[in-house]
Formats: C-alpha cells, structure tokens, sequence
C-alpha cells in the first residue's frame, strides 16, 4: 500500500553497521553467575523492594511493588535466592549506586504459576493496572511506563496509533530481529494497545534498510487479520525518534510543551507491544529482553537476556576482542559508556558495544565553535545547536532557554557533524540539569519563604493572644490588689507595696525554674542514655558476641525510648481529646 | 523637504551622536550590558532628548536671546534638562514600574548624559530653527539609541566569547566601540552628496 | 542691571521648574519598591540570618536601599551574588563567608528529649514534635540554615551534606577545555 | 575510564577542512588577479600570510592556548588571503602588515580567537588601513602595466619611489572620480567607452577576477560550505538599486552590470558576507543581512567618501548581526503555525 510520508528536516546518515549483527538468530542467553536487579528501572517513582534478604524467589516474582502511578513493577529474572538488597552500581552515565535486588540463580530457573490474562472481560483500568503489574515500559529506550501511555487524552479523538520499528541507531538489530522471528506476538500486543486506545489505523514505521523485518511483519499482521499499515520509511537517523516516527508517518510535529496524545497520536516500540503480549497472553512479566552485541567482538550477535545480568559476563558470548577497553550501553550516537563493565542488563539496554579505539577512534579536542551552522542543518528539531552552545557554555540559562533547549531530545546528530568537535548534547545536558536543578530549588525557596511567613504571622498571633491574655490577668490582679490595698490601708502604707512588688516576681520564676529543671533532668538522663548505649571493652569480640550485644542494645533502646515517653504518651491522646 | 531628509539622516548615521561626535559615552557604556536595558533607555532618551531640544530653542529665542543673556545658554540648558529628565522620571515611575526597574539607577543618568545637552547647543551653534533643531535632536536620539541597541546585541554575544581575561567587561567594550566608530566612518561624506 | 536681571530669570526659571517638580511628585507618587520583590526572589530563602539581618526579606530591604553589601549571603553562593550584581548593576564581590555545600539537619532520635526548642528556633518549620516527644525534621523542608543546632540542650542535631543519588545527580559541565593543555601543547610545537 | 561522551561516531569534518577549501575556492580568482597585475599579488598573499600567522603564534602564546592546534585551522591564512586580495597589489609591504597584524591582534583575539570575534577580521584591517593611509590605500597600478617581478618587489618594499607607477585607480573609484569632475558634462555611456580602463564590461581585467571570485564562490556553495541566502541577496541588492537607478539616470549612473564586477562586489558576495563568525546564522538573517550589506555598498561606492563600500557596509551589518539574528529566530519542530 502506498501512502504518503513526510519529511523532518535534518538529520543524518552515519554507517550503519547493522549487517554484523543480523546474521545469527536470537539465541538465549546462559543463566549468569549472580544477578543485580535494579530496583529503578523505569521514568517515575522508585518500586519498593518486596523481599527481603535469604528469601527464595522464583521467576517472575514481584521483588519491586510499582510506586505512584506513574512506574512499573520489577520482577525476578530467575528463580534464586535473594543475597542482598542495596545500592548497587548502576548502568548509569554518572556511576553511582541506587538500590538493587541481588539474586544468586539455582539454576532451574523456575516460573511462578503464570496465568494468561483475561483480556476479552477486563476492563481498560484492570489491563493497564495489569500491564503496570507486568513491568511493561516503553524498551526503545525512554523506558517510560506503558499503561501511563495508553489512555487517549478526553478532548481529542486518538487519530493514529504509531508502531515503532524504525531503529534507526547504528550498530543496534535488536528490533529488527525481534521483528523478523516473533512478528505475531508483536502484532497482537499492538492489538492490545489498539483496543485501549481507539485509534482510527494503525501504522508501524520501519526503516527501508530492514526489508525481512518489514516482511515479516506485514505476513504477521495478515496472518492475524488485522489492518495495520506497515511502512516503510527512509533511512535517516534520528528517524527511529519518536518525534520523528510521528512526523514522517503523519505529518504532525510534536512539540516539547505537549503530549502526542494531544494531537491524537500515540508511539509504541515493537519490543515493547511484544512484551505486553507476553505478560497478557503467557502470565510472563518483563524479566528479559533482545540485547545487541556487537562492536568490537568476534560474534556480534542478539541474545535473549535476563534483566539483572552483569554486562561483562553477557559480552563474552560475543567473543571481544582483547582490545576492548569499555562497554556502550545504547547505540554509537545516543549511548555512553557504563562506568564500570559489571553493571547489570536493564529493560534499558538494548545493545552493548564492545568500545575499543580502533572501533571509535578517540575524538580530536574540542575547537572554539565557526558558527558554520551544520548543526543547525542536522538538527532533526530545527533548533540553533551553536547558540545554545554559546549560552550554555557562558552558563547563561535563561537564553538557552529562549532558544528552545527543552525542545533537544540529545540525538547527537550536532556534535556528530561538528567540524570543531564540540560536544554539544553535553553542553545541552549540562545546561538542562542545571535548570532542573534550579527550578528545584527556586521551587524549595519559595515554599521555605511561605512557611516562613506563616510561622512569623502565627508567632505575632500568639503574641497577641499572649499579650491579651496576660493583660487580662494584670487587669484581674491589679482589681484583686487593689482591693487588698485597700484592705492592708488600713493597716499601714508601707507592707502593702512589699506585698504589691513581690508576686511579679514569683510569677516569672517558678515557672522558669521548673522548666530549667526538666531540661537539665533530660538533660542527666540524655547522658545516661548515650553512656548505656555505648558500653565499653567492645574492641575483642567474636561475631556471635557481637550480635549478641546488638540485640539486647536494639531491646535496651527500645525499653528506654519507651520509658521516655511513657510519661508523655498522655500528650498526644490529651490533645487528641481536646480536638 | 531632501533638505530635511538629509538633516535627519545626517543626525542619525553620518554625525551619530555617539560613535562620530563622541557624546554619551557614560550611558552607551554602562546600559548597553542588556537588550533590554538598552531598549528602555533608547526610549527614554529619545523622549527626554527630543524634548530638550524643543524647550531649550525655546528658552534661548524667548527668554535668553531678548535679555541677552546668551552667557547663561549652558546653566540654563542644565537646569531644563534636568527638571526634564526628574519629570520623566517620576512619570515612568508611576506609568510603569517595569521600565523604571530595567533602567534602575541609569534613568537619572540621563541628566548628566553629554549627548542631552550637547544637541541643543549644537543646534544653536549652527543656527538650525525650530523645526531643524527638532529633527536634529530627534535625529541625534534616534542614532544614539540605534547604536545603543546594536551595541548591547553585540556585548551580550560578547559575554559568552573566551575574551582574554584582562579585557573582560568594559576594555573590551571600549574596543567594540571603537571599532563601531570605524564602521560609522563609511557614512562619511553621505550627508555632503549633491 | 542685567545681573540683576539674570538672576531674576534664573531665578523665575528655578521657581516655575520647581513647582512642575513638586507638583509631580504628589501626583505621581508610588507606594512600595518592586525591587526588593525582585531581589527577594533571588535569595534562597534559608531565613538563615547568616546575612545579619533577621531573615531574607529583611536583607533584601537593606540592599534596596543600599544600607549593605550584596556578599552577605553565604547559602546563595557566588552565583546568587553575581544574580544580585546584574540585577543592581553593582560589581561583584567574593562573598563574605565561604562558600558551603548544601547540608540537612538530622536529629539523632535516640539522644532527643522533646525539648521543643528546635522547633521554636527552625524559621520555617520544618520540624515536627511534640512536648517530651521525640522531634524529626523533614528533609525535603529543611534549609539547611544550622539555627536549630544552638538551642538544642544536648547536641542531638548534626549537619549532613546531601548525597549525590540519581535523583538529584546534574550533568556536569563538559571538561575538555581548549586552554587545558598549553604546556602539553607548547611542548609540541618546541 | 575516561570520560567520553556520545556520539561515538563522528563525521570526517573539521576547522581545517573547512579553511582550506575556502583557501582553494580563492584560487580562481587569485590566478586572475596574478594574470592581470603580475606576480606582485602572490608576494603579498606571502607577506599577508606571514604576518598573520606570526601575529596568531604571539596571540595564542601570550593567552596560553595550544598553539599546534590553532595554526593548523587555517583561520589566520583565510583571513589573510581576503587582506591582501582587498589591498592595492603594491601596496607597501608594511601597509600589509599593519593591517593584517590589527586584524590577527585586534579584531580577532581580544574577542577571543577562533569563532569568536563579532567583526570580519579582513574587513576591518581593509576600513582601519582606508581611515589611516587613505592615499596609499587608493593607488592601483595603471591600467595594462606590466611588470616584471623584481620591479614589484622594490615597489612593495619601500626600494622605488612609487608615484612613478602607480597613478591608477580601480575602475570603480576612476568611475567616481570622472563624474563628479565632469559634473553633469561627462555621461557613463561616454566614460565607458574608454576600453583602456573599463574593458568590455566593467574593467578591463577585473571582469575576469570577478569571474574567478564568482566561480571559487559557486564550488563553496556545491560543497555546501555556504549557503545561497547571503550571496544571492547582496547581489540581488546591488542589482537592484544600481537597475533602479540606472534606469532611472543611464547617464549618471553605471549599469548593474559594471557594479557587479568591479569593486569587491563579487568577493563580498561569496568571501565575506558569507563569513558565519560575524555575519547572520538564520536564513532569514542571512537575507536580511546580505541585502543590507549590499544596499550599504552600492551607496557609500556611489555616493559616499570611500573608493569602495563593501567593507563599511559588511562591518555595519557585523554590528547588527547580533541583533538580527535574534530577531529572526526560525520557528523550531512542533511550533510552525501558530504561536510558540
């Protein structure tokens, strides 16, 4: 069928690299040694891990409960034991620890009980509930929760459901393997998706340099007896970016400021509908994914992986070459470097590239920028890269942002054109991560000064009240002295103004004085406390010893925090009763 | 009529107040550090200039030529301008808070502004009436504020280049002034064609 | 005679643009300074008074009316006081104190005695307790500001740098400087 | 590991290759103008690149950079070349100098070298060099004088007296010169007629200059190194006002034609209002400013003080440049149509 496409403009034409890796089918990957399940693996709240150290769990197991709506359970890749939960290093340009489930495989690699879903009663709310249940997130590379993507905005009717095939990086097939050997599972998850969101077609972009996926794909979709469009698109990169995927498809551009849905358009992965059809039609949730490698190895490859799998171990099956010097996690324009080769396998990952410098010849120093305006050229978002560069380098934020600096999805088609060599997606990363950061604070500043001002608004109140109150109470006092004085006339003059000035005195005093007391009580008993918890000749004892110790300091700390307040555990049912 | 045309392009390119006549230096170097500082005081000036132009013509042919009292042209010009510039002040002060906030301290400046005063007096020097000597501090202001304008789009780029530390801010400012005066030096001549 | 005269003139002149002056100054009157909102804005908040003013807003009035210097304000850092130096049009000075990273206060649960005074001294209530009951702060609201450390009787608040996670970890700025290898270079060409 | 961030792969590009090709693209019109006045021109194309790269070696010592690796961009040699192509063929060797040192020094580094600077380099030395010698910046060997190279070289040193030789002007500034003397009397039709000095169309030689300019500038455009907005609108301008009012006045004023190839006109077009550093970045901005580059042009040849324009009119777009590009931002993805 023939329709008509659109254009974006810029973009780029780098190798593509993609034939090495294309010849093998899917092979399954061998079950690792150990597995680090990362416990953030999608946009959105962080799961709550589930289980707790020396738990035995099997795969497909719910070890992170989804939090908020907004994020996507994460589940035991393999059934094992759960040998710690903790920071881990994370496959993550910055390098830093976040929490994660370690599980050490028993080998037999047993499911839970999986039961199909029963799609044809649910309703839209149970299947996305479900879908979130599942771990399904967007695996193009965004890792954004599926079910968040699958409600059409109320005011405007959804017009076009987008199919993501393009994979438009060089070096990355795992797509387009995908598509070539597991088309019907593809089509019906995009079936599934179709039914929740309505939409008047279907069409799944592919990009024309993967002829046997597209095939593959239109067979699937006649086999299943669906409508879908499948088509054929240029190569050009970044046309596997959603965006540009819209753009090509329908003709619509999707601005930083909006949702797709909004103009009535939706982007799914093709990875992505087949692991929802996975979790609907086979009970499995996301526990493995079709990872790329390739680079500098023997065997480029695609292999089915197990989330949580260290990323040195998968890279031997390929076979690096002695080389190798690091691992890219991503493709060759958009992908960095993890920070260290045992990182785990995410639902992120979609490709590891054996990085030697024979592969990626190191980059020539950074040159002032000419100005030349080649990334104006490249830039699939018509942005001005040189003069966000030339803000964000002068740190001037507010111009990077008049210049659209959110509008950059960080393809790298700029720096990839560059003469002078400037990383220029750096720039913009830096520059946006400053803003973020600043909009934080100014957001915390803001909140600190409104509590600020209600505090100094309820002091002056209190104040008020205080001053009234006690200006009563004078009133009182000076009508009850007066009658005393009064009285003591007369008797004499003179005792009645000792009596008059003393009890000002006392009035302030006992009052002071008892407060005073308690502190310094607590104060003794504070002490005490610390003493107690820190007892002494602690340097020689053995490790059942000191567990020993631990649990009887853990009851003692117990027992004197529930000594402390015993006394003013009447405080908070007191004021509950005064409510 | 062209002779007014060329008065008025001759006020605004050729002796530009600023880069040929080197009058008001003080506010084109220090409110030129923003576009939107330097919109502001383009606007500013330009009223307070024009204005000027016109009140002082008409205290040197109504009050200071009768008298003959022509020896009084710069202390009374002074003091116009600034009762001027403190009215305007005051106004946009009340008229908008916006504008009196990204001209800041500079609005007063203006009182002191070479440019203000020199126009006028030039004016009388080379006998233009009331009309020319309008066209002629309209001209002046618009130059100036042209050139101002300009002036703040190039500093701001400047502020994100790798200038040598030692001509940071002002030095290097000084320069693009100058070279801007190099620019202006095409104009002349433009104003003599017949 | 005609000095007389001149003095007369000028003196009418000063009269007549006096009483223009004095009359817009009624008639144009305005009440409050937009620009303490404005530099207000631009301070963190902290109500830290490490300024020497008795919060925030208080400093920003001093600066508005430039009774004090604009490097008061360790919590905003140097960037805040080059912010402060475009807005006002002042030179940018190195700040007083040095420069801290950011920093919560942690109680220490055990040690506490519900004594309240933390409460009373943190300026935006970012702890929560009752009378003899254990206090805590809640991190996300804490400024950072150290005015609860005095106050508390037995030194059961510390001050923690916050660490960097995933959340709150920036892009850093990109390192490969042109000027950072002139002796490598120099050495080159030599 | 180091830290090295994505992309992995780049395109074979870089400063150097740009330069160079800009350098080759001159050489069309460099042979023409060798062919027409002799070998002096390459000796100052010499003297020019010389002295600008000695000046680029202090300047980048003095501000502690890399020096390897910002001669080997090739950025001083451009703007070098575009000097001693705007100055009198024999000139003396220290007017070179002067200029090329202010540009290197000056116009260039204290902005902060490469990239940097918000005024054409060349083009300043050219107006700072026409402001302070504007004598010897006037005088042109007369028209069909040969001379051999040693005669030249004593000329460009300071070893013969000059006023012997060097009588001429360009055609542009005899063009001038003629009608204002004539007053009225004198008509182009008539002055052009003269072949000696204005050849078959605008110059006799400089036409064929202008058409090596025109092609080195066409290559550039193939190459994609310069887009077609800024060329296309000086011309289109220069042609414009100069049609207009040789319409309107065939008898005082030259034919677009004559303008297009006298002068730097053509040189402009492609070598300087192309120039990315100082000149607009938008298309919108490049057409606005090639436009008003070339109006500026035509009247300050025509009716200002100066022999040619296209300086003073390319350094008072260099100073707009900013500002307009500002102002014509293009709408970015997802935002044409309506209002951002």
């Amino acid at each position: 069928m023939l329709m008509n496409l659109f254009k974006f403009k810029g973009g780029v034409k780098p190798p593509t690299n993609k034939t090495q890796s294309t010849g093998r089918p899917i092979a399954a990957a061998p079950l690792p040694s150990h597995l680090a399940v990362p416990l953030h693996q999608s946009i959105g709240g962080t799961p709550r891990p589930v289980v707790a150290v020396g738990d035995k769990v099997l795969k497909g197991q719910l070890i992170g409960e989804a939090d908020g709506w907004i994020s996507a359970a994460v589940h035991a890749p393999t059934s094992g034991t759960v040998v710690a939960v903790g920071p881990g290093k994370q496959p993550h340009p910055s390098g830093l620890d976040a929490d994660c489930v370690f599980i050490e495989p028993d080998g037999r690699d047993e499911w839970i009980a999986r039961q199909p879903f029963d799609l044809v009663n649910a309703t839209p709310d149970a299947v996305r509930h479900y879908l979130q249940q599942s771990g399904v997130v967007g695996l193009g590379g965004a890792v954004f929760p599926t079910h968040g993507k699958l409600t059409p905005a109320k005011t405007v009717p959804m017009q076009e459901l987008v199919i993501n095939g393009a994979e438009c990086e060089p070096f990355i097939t795992c797509d387009d393997l995908l598509m070539r050997e597991r088309a019907i599972d593809i089509v019906r998850g995009i079936g599934v998706f179709r039914d929740l969101l309505q939409p008047q077609k279907v069409l799944i972009g592919i990009e024309d340099n993967k002829p046997e996926a597209a095939a593959a794909m239109r067979a699937a979709v006649e086999a299943c007896g669906e409508d879908f469009v499948v088509v054929q698109v240029p190569t050009l990169y970044p046309a596997g970016g959603a965006k540009q995927l819209i753009r090509v498809l329908t003709g619509k551009e999707v601005p930083a400021a909006k949702r797709s849905t909004d103009l009535g358009v939706q982007c799914f992965n093709v990875a992505t509908a087949y692991t929802a059809w996975r979790a609907i039609a086979h009970g499995e949730p996301v526990v493995s994914r079709i990872v790329t490698l390739t680079g500098n190895v023997r065997q480029p490859g695609n292999y089915e992986v197990l989330i949580g799998t260290p990323m040195d171990e998968l890279l031997q099956l390929a076979q690096p070459n002695p080389d190798t010097d690091g691992i890219v996690m991503g493709g060759p324009m958009m992908g960095f470097l993890v920070p260290e080769p045992a990182v785990p396998v995410i639902k992120a990952t979609n490709c590891l590239i054996a990085h030697s410098e024979r592969l990626f010849p190191p980059k020539a120093p950074e040159m002032p920028c000419i100005r030349c305006g080649a990334c104006a050229q490249a830039c699939p978002h018509e942005l001005q890269p040189f003069e966000l560069y030339w803000h964000a380098r002068a740190k001037d934020f507010g111009k990077t942002q008049q210049y659209h600096i959110f509008d950059c999805i960080e393809c790298g088609c700029c720096s990839f054109v560059c003469p002078s060599r400037i990383p220029l997606v750096q720039y913009f990363r830096f520059a946006k991560s400053e803003i973020w950061a600043r909009e934080k604070e100014k957001k915390a500043a803001d909140e600190a000064k409104t509590r600020f001002e209600f505090k100094q608004f309820r002091e002056e109140r209190e104040k008020a009240e205080k001053a009234e109150k006690l200006a009563k109470a004078a009133a009182a006092q000076a009508a009850k002295k007066a009658a005393e004085a009064a009285a003591a006339a007369a008797a004499g003059d003179a005792p009645a103004v000792a009596v008059a000035e003393k009890p000002a005195d006392l009035t302030v005093d006992p009052a002071e004085a008892a407060k005073k007391a308690a502190i310094a009580a607590a104060m003794a008993r504070a002490k005490a406390q610390r003493e107690a918890a820190q007892p002494k000749n602690t340097d020689a004892l053995t490790p059942e010893q000191a567990r020993d110790m631990a649990e009887i300091e853990a009851r003692r700390v117990q027992a004197g925090i529930a000594d402390a307040p015993a006394e003013a555990a009447a405080a908070p049912t007191a004021t509950k009763t005064e409510e | 009529m062209s002779h007014y045309i060329f008065l008025l392009v001759g006020a605004v390119l050729v002796n530009n107040v600023v880069l040929v006549k080197i009058l008001g230096l003080c506010p084109f170097m220090g409110v030129s550090k923003k576009l939107e500082t330097a919109y502001g005081m383009g606007a500013a000036t330009t009223f307070v200039l024009t204005l000027a132009t016109g009140s002082s013509y008409i205290i040197d042919h109504f009050l200071l030529i009768p008298f003959g009292l022509e020896y009084l042209r710069t202390l009374s010009f002074i003091v116009t301008i600034a009762a001027i510039v403190q009215l305007t002040e005051m106004v946009i002060a009340k008229t908008s808070p916006t504008l009196q906030q990204t001209l800041g301290i500079y609005l007063p400046l203006i009182t002191t502004n070479c440019a203000v005063l020199g126009v006028p007096l030039i004016n009388i020097a080379y006998g233009y009436d009331f009309v020319e000597s309008l066209l002629f501090g309209a001209g002046s202001a618009i130059g100036f504020s042209g050139v101002l304008i300009l002036f703040a789009g190039i500093r701001e780029r400047i502020e994100g280049a790798d200038v040598p530390q030692h001509f940071r801010g002002s030095a290097i400012a000084m320069i693009t002034a100058g070279l801007m005066a190099l620019a202006f030096m095409g104009f002349a001549g433009l104003d003599k064609y017949q | 005679m005609d000095i007389l005269l001149a003095i007369a003139i000028m003196a009418l002149g000063a009269v007549v643009l006096g009483a223009a002056l004095g009359f817009a100054s009624i008639k144009f009157k305005v009440e409050g300074d937009p620009l303490v909102e404005k530099i207000e804005a631009i301070l963190p908040q902290t109500q830290c008074g490490q300024c020497g003013y008795p919060g925030c807003k208080p400093y920003a009035e001093a600066i508005a009316k430039g009774e004090c210097d604009i490097n008061l304000c360790p919590p905003g850092g140097m960037e805040g006081v080059q912010r402060l130096a475009d807005l006002l049009g002042r030179e940018v000075k190195p700040l007083e104190a040095e420069e801290k990273p950011k920093q919560v206060a942690i109680i220490d649960e055990n040690t506490c005695i519900g004594c309240t005074l933390c409460i009373q001294a943190c300026p935006v209530d970012a702890i929560v307790g009752a009378a003899k009951q254990m206090h805590t702060i809640i991190a996300q609201q804490c400024t950072g500001c150290e005015l609860c450390l005095p106050p508390c009787p037995v030194e059961c608040i510390r001050m923690e740098v916050i660490p960097e996670t995933l959340d709150n970890w920036k892009w850093k700025f990109p390192v490969i400087e042109i000027k950072a290898a002139p002796a490598q270079a120099a050495a080159e060409i030599v | 590991m180091m830290f090295a961030p994505a992309p992995f792969l780049l395109k074979d590009a870089s400063v150097s290759q740009v330069m160079t090709q800009v350098c080759l693209a001159l050489v069309p019109g460099i042979a023409a103008y060798a062919w027409l006045v002799g070998p002096a021109i390459l000796v100052q194309l010499v003297i020019a690149s010389l002295a600008a790269v000695a000046a680029e070696a202090a300047m980048l010592k003095l501000r502690g950079k890399p020096l390897a690796m910002f001669l080997a961009d090739g950025s001083a040699i451009v703007t070098a070349w575009l000097i001693a192509l705007t100055f009198p063929p024999l000139a003396p060797w220290w007017l070179v100098v002067t200029g090329t040192v202010f540009a290197i020094v000056v116009a260039k580094h204290l902005y902060g070298g490469l990239g940097q600077n918000p005024f054409n380099p060349a083009m300043v030395a050219f107006a700072v060099c026409i402001v302070s010698f504007p004598a010897l910046m006037s005088q042109w060997p007369s028209v069909g004088l040969k001379m051999p190279l040693l005669e030249q070289l004593d000329i460009i040193l300071g070893l013969m007296p000059r006023a012997d030789a060097l009588t001429g002007a360009t055609p542009l500034d005899a063009m001038k010169t003629a009608l204002k003397l004539g007053d009225g009397q004198i008509d182009v039709a008539q002055l052009l007629a003269n072949q000696d000095i204005y050849g078959n169309f605008a110059g006799r030689g400089w036409e064929w200059v202008a058409a090596g300019y025109l092609l080195g500038g066409l290559w550039l455009w193939q190459r994609k190194l310069i887009t077609w907005h800024a060329p296309f609108a000086f011309i289109a301008a220069i042609v414009a006002i100069s049609g207009g009012l040789w319409l309107y006045r065939p008898d005082a004023f030259a034919s677009p034609l004559f303008h297009l190839l006298s002068g730097g006109t053509l040189l402009g077009a492609f070598f300087i209002v192309t120039d990315p550093v100082s000149g607009c970045t938008t298309p919108r901005g490049k057409l606005i400013f090639g436009f008003s580059a070339g109006l500026l042009a035509y009247i300050i040849r025509v009716f200002g003080g100066y022999p040619d324009g296209v300086a003073f009119a390319v350094l008072l777009m260099n100073l707009s440049a900013p500002l307009i590009d500002q102002l014509t931002q293009p709408r970015i993805f997802g935002m044409k149509g309506k209002q951002p």
